[in-house]
């Protein structure tokens, strides 16, 4: 339902009582202030904003804890603005910078989004204005294994070949006297031995070996991992002990 | 048997939209060539004779759908569901998901400025949504994009059918006036 | 609205047979008998147009139908599809079940980087794979491997014949031995 605005919204304190749960976000809470006090986007009155904004949300206690970090976020970020506007910072150009541009940025590209929406939506309850056939006759599908397949190994080795172009670092095998010492086999080593324990000297990841090589590609196998993020590297000084640390799933 | 009586068998018994490379399997006789031209004529005949139904154009297939000017009669049956119908968190996160495709989680909630990871849940789970591949970078991040399904939805064709983002007034002025839901009233 | 097609439009969108009372609610001039009447033009209709389906009579109530006579054309469109060769998805996704098995259908996504729920239910329908355990960990998920068909399809004694050249890409040359995500054991 559409609201007429209040002539002079500013100066009616009920403005501030929006229902938060209303809200998708801090954002939309901002364009609702915005858009609906015929405020100038590219020129927000950024003080009068930021206290509507914060009296909207004071009793933010009441929505869940992400939701309310979503909105303090917002907040801390408009008083940032509102500090930033005293003091204007000039670019390497000479030209003042508006503290205000990634926001005016951030609200247009989501308003733009909404609209997407508002259009998705209209289309739905186009949509839902028409029915398909609501009872429809159920068919015993013939079994797809009598179906003839005509699928060689090849096309099978084929796709095997596929998924390793897609490897992102096809893995060089180095030989070492008859045998080659790969470093996708390494790299399973390294994360193996940190299966067992938070982190591993790097010396101990060698030893059984003891061959140049075998050092080699395992240090290239351990930079590798560090490259993708599956481990840490440490060293503490130069020529001190290197150890290799595990890596959290969700940290990488 | 008449073509056109063997494609409206196939599309009757369909709850889905049918191409006309899937509907050209019902007919020995039939290519894609020959189903185009039973679909004209099933759409003319059942113009023509005010069937409650009609063949539409969706997800680029076709379908049996009722005719909208019934939708007021099968409100009122039981056993005629109401079409779903998406909250407006999902219908934006499926917004974004149609334009950015492919697209990751963190970018969604960067522009919503809120998490979406439970919505994009259950987009995927309606089959509106699906991962379409994995992004450059730390971690190699899901993307998404909009299914079959989703068309299906939105009764679109193609995702040509999408308002062209030019076309989408990024509104620079107070704009009012299109049902959105208002937060802001007293009492 | 002429109260026969009223009477189509509830027909073709009820998941239900319904009876003439229930009928008559889908318009305020209709009453039993003037339902009786509509269905009585649509059978007409349907009957001198050679539709592919008409008003049948089922568990006291009516319903619209397709034609037993076409059911061999629904048989048909129901069996031509099997494509004999399996798609690029269904290749990539067995390859990986193939080498890697017992593995989990996260572990495939994983690799693949998309959704594999489809293309995991072809390759079982098709008994080339299946299921052949549950993983530990969070939900127990299904682990999958290949079939005796597929040893016999592709002409393998057992899966040590797959051939595992050094140009076996890293993630299908580590085989999980135990079915958990990674065989972890340092020597």
């Amino acid at each position: 339902m559409l609201q007429a605005l209040p002539a002079a919204p500013q100066e009616q304190p009920d403005l501030y009582q929006v229902d938060l749960e209303r809200f998708q976000g801090p954002l939309d809470l901002l364009l609702h202030l915005i858009r609906n006090q015929d405020v100038d986007i590219f020129d927000i009155p950024i003080a009068r904003i930021t206290q509507q904004f914060l009296a909207a949300i004071e009793r933010v206690d009441r929505l869940e804890l992400e939701r309310a970090g979503e909105f303090l976020e917002m907040a801390a970020i408009l008083v940032r603005i509102k500090a930033q506007m005293l003091f204007p910072r000039r670019t390497e150009d000479g030209e003042e910078e508006d503290p205000r541009a990634e926001l005016v940025r951030r609200l247009l590209e989501y308003e733009h989004f909404r609209e997407a929406a508002g259009h998705l939506e209209a289309a739905e309850r186009e949509r839902a204005r028409r029915w398909t056939r609501g009872w429809v006759e159920v068919r015993p599908a013939p079994p797809l294994a009598d179906a003839p397949l005509e699928t060689g190994w090849d096309e099978v080795w084929d796709a095997v070949l596929r998924l390793a172009a897609r490897d992102a670092e096809p893995p060089p095998g180095y030989r070492f006297g008859g045998r080659p010492v790969r470093m996708d086999e390494k790299m399973e080593l390294v994360l193996a031995a940190l299966q067992e324990s938070r982190r591993v000297e790097f010396a101990a990841l060698v030893s059984p070996w003891g061959t140049r090589m075998h050092a080699v590609v395992s240090l290239l196998a351990c930079l590798e991992l560090a490259k993708r993020s599956q481990v840490r590297v440490r060293q503490a000084a130069p020529f001190a002990p290197l150890w290799v640390y595990r890596r959290r799933a969700e940290e990488g | 048997m008449r073509p056109s009586r063997v494609v409206e068998a196939v599309l009757f018994a369909s709850q889905t939209p049918l191409s006309a490379a899937e509907l050209a399997r019902a007919g020995e006789d039939l290519d894609e060539d020959a189903v185009e031209a039973a679909v004209a004529e099933l759409r003319a005949e059942y113009e023509r004779e005010g069937r409650a139904f009609g063949v539409f154009e969706v997800a680029g297939g076709w379908q049996i759908l009722t005719r909208p000017e019934f939708a007021p009669v099968l409100e009122r049956f039981d056993s005629v569901p109401a079409n779903p119908r998406l909250s407006a968190p999902a219908l934006e996160t499926l917004a974004i998901v149609a334009y950015r495709q492919p697209v990751g989680r963190a970018e969604i909630e960067e522009i919503r400025g809120v998490g979406s990871g439970g919505v994009l849940k259950t987009l995927q789970e309606r089959e509106l949504v699906e991962v379409v591949g994995r992004g450059e970078g730390l971690g190699r991040p899901l993307l998404y994009g909009t299914t079959r399904r989703f068309l299906e939805h939105f009764g679109f064709r193609s995702t040509e059918d999408l308002p062209r983002p030019e076309e989408l007034p990024v509104v620079l002025s107070r704009r009012n006036e299109d049902g959105r839901q208002d937060g802001a009233q007293a009492g």
